[in-house]
């Protein structure tokens, strides 16, 4: 695994551009041009789709690799790989999309040239996706969609959609009725509005349907099933969930940081309470780390994850929060400063700036959804309680 | 009285809406506002009459920042009332009081607290900022950061060693400064929670000996006193915009339904809420005992007061943690966006954790007689 | 008040009896004998039931008085004074009782010469009191009483239980048809087994009831209304279940302790993250005594308080728990050795205790009970989110 | 299959109501159950096969400690196979190994560890128990506290300064003591959690040159590596301890009906039950790692080993203290009896989290390279 891990290292020292390592390393946002020049690289190495099997252009890894890979990446400033396409579609149409939907999507999703989203919060529906009411009726071999997704990240970039919508509303059981549909993003009756985050940046969308039709062609396996491809999807997101690269990434930060932040004449990381706050949260990291290590292994054997695995969202969005919050209590009021147009790099770091603190308070109000989006930590504690420990 | 007045003030002149838009100007505030607060009188309410003022003390003050937070209000009230008018009342000289604090008062003047340096993290007399002197009066030389309403200041009262150690109360001295001085240079900056801030460099910036607060090298207490006034006005600043979120969310919690019933039905959210509601009510129980003290200080009792505004502090701290957290967990997703209020009231509340001093440093000062 | 709290100081420091203090310093609990003793004392002076007023024996304080009487007498070491007589049914039957009963009962109570217990709790009731099934029957002027209670604290030392029982089983509300009898616990047909605590010591007991017949008399206010006099019982006890002297008490033990124990060559109280432990705890008392005195102050200008005077109950008792592991952390492995029969004064204290270090585990584990039992903090909970937030 | 063995021989053999009897016996424990699990061979679990043993190491130590901790055995298993076998097999001299390992395996000699002092805390280098060197040995004094099992104990091992400072790794040595020397005296008592401890002192105890375990002022870094495998140990204890007391607890949430349906239906206590499930998931996934670590140790990542094994303690720490703490309030008044097994989880839980150091000592190592 060293020997791997230095490939890996050099690879990145010898191709990654420098001016997307600065914009990572100064805690900017890579611009969406920065994100696909890498992902391009990436694809031209065979890595750009880590957890993809060979066939389809992956480099067929194992889950240690593939965890170790994004490990390296995240600590040597690497931006990140698109999930919504290389994590979540392109796995799930290996297994449920057909064969003309595997050559159409697949190559030019490893390849960055498909970006995608992911349309299944709506309006009021909160945290039960089994209430969603996009309806979609087929006509004349058109899936006619109407209705609106909401907390749609990264809409505004994307080329495709993979959308829960719900074609059958008599449905005894709530969770049946739904299917999957990809829709082009340029599809007419397709609106989006943006909507603004807590950290003043444009991220989130809320998409509008007014007779958007999509080709019958772009279901995914068969209709009224779409609860099934969305949960199989879920389950296999939540290693990626427990974030222990990015957190690793802070902890190192928020070292430096309190290394270089001077409290009446002494650095704070030489203060034994701002020691045993960065001690404690790096605790908590080793021991997300090992239980997200135990599910590797189990996996690794062919075990089947249950239900459990949803500690690692929980507990990885939880210590990623706090982290955060530790790091602008370091910065203390040196982490007020903050302006929405530096951190999407529109102008140059302010000169004074000690290791990117003016994009601090960005990235911690950015990641206060990491709570709440992808499932609520409210609705992981349910799903441990009620499908783990049987209360 | 004050209270219902200034509330129905603020309710009628300004709202979230607005905040949105005036974040967004240079200025980051509106100056009609500001002009008719002030013309309300706003700025004396700490001071006697004869000054033009109310006659107030730390109480009112506390019910005008209270009402502030509450509607996450962004005008320059606590730098121009305290920092300005109260200071200078209190121990500005004849020739200050005379000339300056009535255009203090009738916001003619807008003055900014320049105390802050880069090494004290949160110890005002941490001051590495020199004053030679030189014939007629005093050379400043060093750097201040987070000079709040620093962008709109006309005048800029400056902490500056004339004499002991970096962190000595004595040997400190606070000069008015005009903000348009030769040698000082201002790199100004919008805050995470709308508000304005700036790093002041001084280089050679020449003032008279006329422009002292207080006597050269004793000014240390009287710096001391004003931050500790600061800081209880914050946290009543902090008890409004509390309420205020913990009302939303409440609202919320009551009407909006998840799973087939209203989410406030769920067990757990009602125990969280009940651990908000408790934080809140010792924040404010707190808050009205710290102002009480500096109502009725007496040299007698300067350390328990002392340490009742450390106490303050911390417990406001962590209620302002925990109700602007849930505060916006609890709303889920919709609270993670910049067009609903719960997100200004969260960032309002983390940035307040720092001001005047974060828990760690007040639990040091707190503990400091173990 | 400060002449009032150094008259009280005064009056302790004169009659409080050595061997009584010595017992309370040492951390030991006062026998039966000394509780009477002291109690005595405090009768004759006055003072015995400081929440009475005057025509019963009481002092007639005003409520700052009484908390500043209680908070001197636990700082200088005296023995509690009997809560259920004293605060409970006392103030109780001067409100709900006839005029035989103040006869009889009052001055008794008020001597220490009637000892009382409180018979709510049942065996699988829980914290939902008015599930009770105790029965009691009204036949010639007895009530038969059949049933059981559970958690009876000191009910081997009282000669009087108030007691909850079941009269009208067919009420519509399961709150209506319950009364309020006082009971002689030398009454043929009750039975008391001992229940052993957590910390090895008789505290609390089981009571059977096998047809005890209980004088019709001795029935509280109207039969089938002993849910209305129970609940005003519980919001009168409120103030006292702040605790604020008893955590005034723990907190100046545990800076003697940090004090005195040795930790590498320093005291413990001069590492700064023990330190901040203990400004944490002083600063959560001081909150909580914030908030008391503004119950206090509104109920002196008359105001009626509501339900949200169970913040006092919670926070109190959490702080307790709290406090009382700090002190067992101080303590660290000198806080390990523990006998049940040394805490009762059968022994002599071991020559090498720091203060009172042996008897700390038997008080955190006694106080373990303190956020379960008089409404545990789960119920405290419950009552704040419906009753004041209305969720 | 050792720890189904283990696990049933504990079933059949031990349970609440036998060590609810055997922690009033003087000895506070029972002979018969010590003398078949030394039977079985469990002293030797960590002893390769020609020293007696199993050929196992740390990971069988582990799983022996955990099924122990899931029953609260009251056996002292971990003195005399830490600290008596282990110990003596990989450092105790020849003769030692001939004389007295085959003893202690055997379960005829029973062993302590007199190493922690008043002043220490928890360091066990910080020694001020002198041994002075005499014609043919060593002249000890000094004092010992929390000595576990010192009451049943034939031998004591007791570490003791020849030289350097205090706190110092060198200058330490470790000598094996007989219990009942000329000079030595015991106090012994109970603890909260039912066990026996003692508190030794040394007057002028004589030992011979050949009752040195390692090296004359070389045994620090044994003395260190035997408190870390036995705190590992006791993680793996802890775990066994909270598996048992969580199981409890979630079986009474599934039965144990409120209101009018199980308590375990409550969100609340559902969400707080989830909390303690993922800590005690945590703590078992650390202990594991820590024990792996101490399986493969090589001298190359020493540091590396120590901080894992520090932080292992504070999160099995943490643990142990929100699965004891909540253990017992979610289950309400029942558990604040002494007849209920949950006060007793709770309490040896509550004491575990003080042997081998506390949250805050661990913490101190594991940040010390900051």
């Amino acid at each position: 695994m060293d020997e791997f891990r230095a490939e890996v290292r050099e690879f990145i020292a010898a191709n990654l551009p420098d001016d997307v390592r600065d914009a990572c390393m100064a805690g900017q946002y890579p611009t969406q041009e920065m994100l696909a020049r890498w992902q391009r690289i990436l694809a031209d190495q065979g890595w750009s789709a880590p957890n993809w099997p060979v066939e389809y252009g992956g480099p067929d890894w194992s889950t240690r690799q593939v965890v170790a890979f994004a490990d390296e990446c995240e600590s040597n400033f690497c931006p990140p790989l698109p999930n919504f396409g290389i994590g979540m579609i392109g796995p799930l149409l290996m297994t449920y999309g057909n064969q003309a939907q595997k050559d159409f999507f697949l190559e030019k999703t490893r390849t960055g040239e498909f970006q995608w989203c992911q349309g299944y919060s709506e309006p009021g529906a909160g945290s039960d996706l089994a209430l969603l009411k996009t309806r979609a009726v087929l006509e004349d071999g058109h899936y006619v969609v109407n209705g609106a997704k909401i907390w749609t990240s990264e809409a505004h970039h994307a080329d495709w959609m993979f959308c829960l919508v719900r074609t059958d509303p008599e449905a005894a059981k709530k969770q049946d009725g739904i299917s999957m549909l990809l829709i082009d993003m340029t599809t007419p009756g397709i609106t989006i509005r943006p909507i603004i985050g807590l950290n003043g940046i444009h991220y989130f969308n809320e998409i509008f349907f007014d007779d958007a039709r999509v080709k019958a062609e772009n279901l995914i396996g068969e209709q009224d099933n779409g609860w099934q491809y969305a949960k199989a999807l879920l389950s296999d997101e939540r290693f990626n969930q427990a974030r222990t690269a990015i957190c690793r990434g802070l902890l190192a930060r928020l070292k430096r940081l309190a290394a270089a932040t001077m409290c009446e004449g002494n650095p704070l990381i030489q203060q034994d309470y701002f020691r045993r706050k960065i001690g404690r949260a790096e605790v908590r990291i080793m021991a997300l780390e090992a239980v997200k290590q135990g599910f590797v292994d189990a996996n690794e054997r062919g075990g089947r994850l249950g239900p459990e695995v949803s500690i690692l969202k929980l507990t990885g969005s939880e210590l990623l929060k706090d982290l955060d919050r530790l790091l602008m209590e370091a910065a203390g009021v040196a982490g007020l400063p903050y302006d929405p147009g530096w951190m999407q790099g529109r102008e140059n770091a302010r000169t004074d700036d000690i290791d990117a603190v003016g994009t601090l308070s960005g990235f911690r109000h950015r990641r206060k959804a990491a709570t709440i989006a992808g499932g609520s930590s409210e609705v992981q504690r349910m799903i441990i309680a009620k499908r783990v420990l049987e209360l | 009285m004050l209270r219902d007045g200034v509330a129905r003030f603020v309710e009628q002149n300004h709202d979230f809406a607005s905040r949105r838009g005036l974040i967004e100007l240079p200025m980051g505030h509106s100056p009609e506002l500001w002009s008719e607060m002030v013309q309300l009188g706003w700025l004396g309410v700490t001071l006697p009459e004869e000054q033009g003022g109310f006659g107030g003390g730390p109480a009112e003050l506390a019910i005008v920042m209270e009402e502030l937070g509450r509607a996450l209000v962004l005008e320059p009230f606590l730098s121009n009332a305290v920092f300005g008018a109260d200071l200078l009342a209190r121990h500005g000289s004849d020739g200050q009081q005379y000339s300056l604090l009535p255009d203090v008062v009738s916001g003619q003047a807008k003055v900014a607290l320049a105390y802050l340096e880069p090494g004290a993290r949160y110890n005002p007399l941490w001051i590495e900022t020199t004053a030679t002197k030189r014939e007629g009066g005093f050379v400043l030389n060093g750097r201040k950061r987070n000079v709040l309403d620093g962008v709109l200041a006309d005048k800029l009262i400056v902490s500056a060693r004339t004499g002991a150690g970096t962190g000595d109360v004595s040997g400190v001295s606070l000069f008015l400064v005009d903000a348009g001085s030769r040698g000082l240079e201002s790199q100004d900056f919008r805050t995470y929670d709308g508000l304005r801030a700036s790093t002041i460099t001084l280089n050679g910036v020449s003032v008279s000996a006329d422009d002292a607060i207080g006597a050269i090298g004793g000014a240390g207490p009287i710096l001391e006193d004003i931050v500790q006034l600061a800081c209880v006005a914050t946290c009543a600043e902090a008890v409004g915009a509390m309420q205020a979120l913990f009302d939303l969310l409440l609202d919320y919690l009551r009407t909006r339904e998840q799973f087939g019933k209203p989410i406030g039905g769920f067990q757990a959210l009602q125990f969280r809420a009940t651990d908000m509601y408790i934080a809140l009510q010792q924040a404010r129980a707190m808050t009205g005992q710290a102002v009480a003290a500096l109502g009725t200080a007496n040299a007698g009792n300067q350390r328990e007061r002392e340490r009742l505004i450390s106490a303050t502090k911390i417990q406001v701290n962590e209620a302002a943690a925990l109700v602007g957290c849930e505060g916006v967990q609890m709303h889920g997703a919709i609270a993670i966006t910049d067009e609903y209020s719960a997100s200004h009231y969260f960032k309002r509340l983390e940035a307040i954790e720092q001001l005047f001093g974060d828990s760690d440093y007040h639990l040091a000062k707190f503990t400091a007689d173990y």
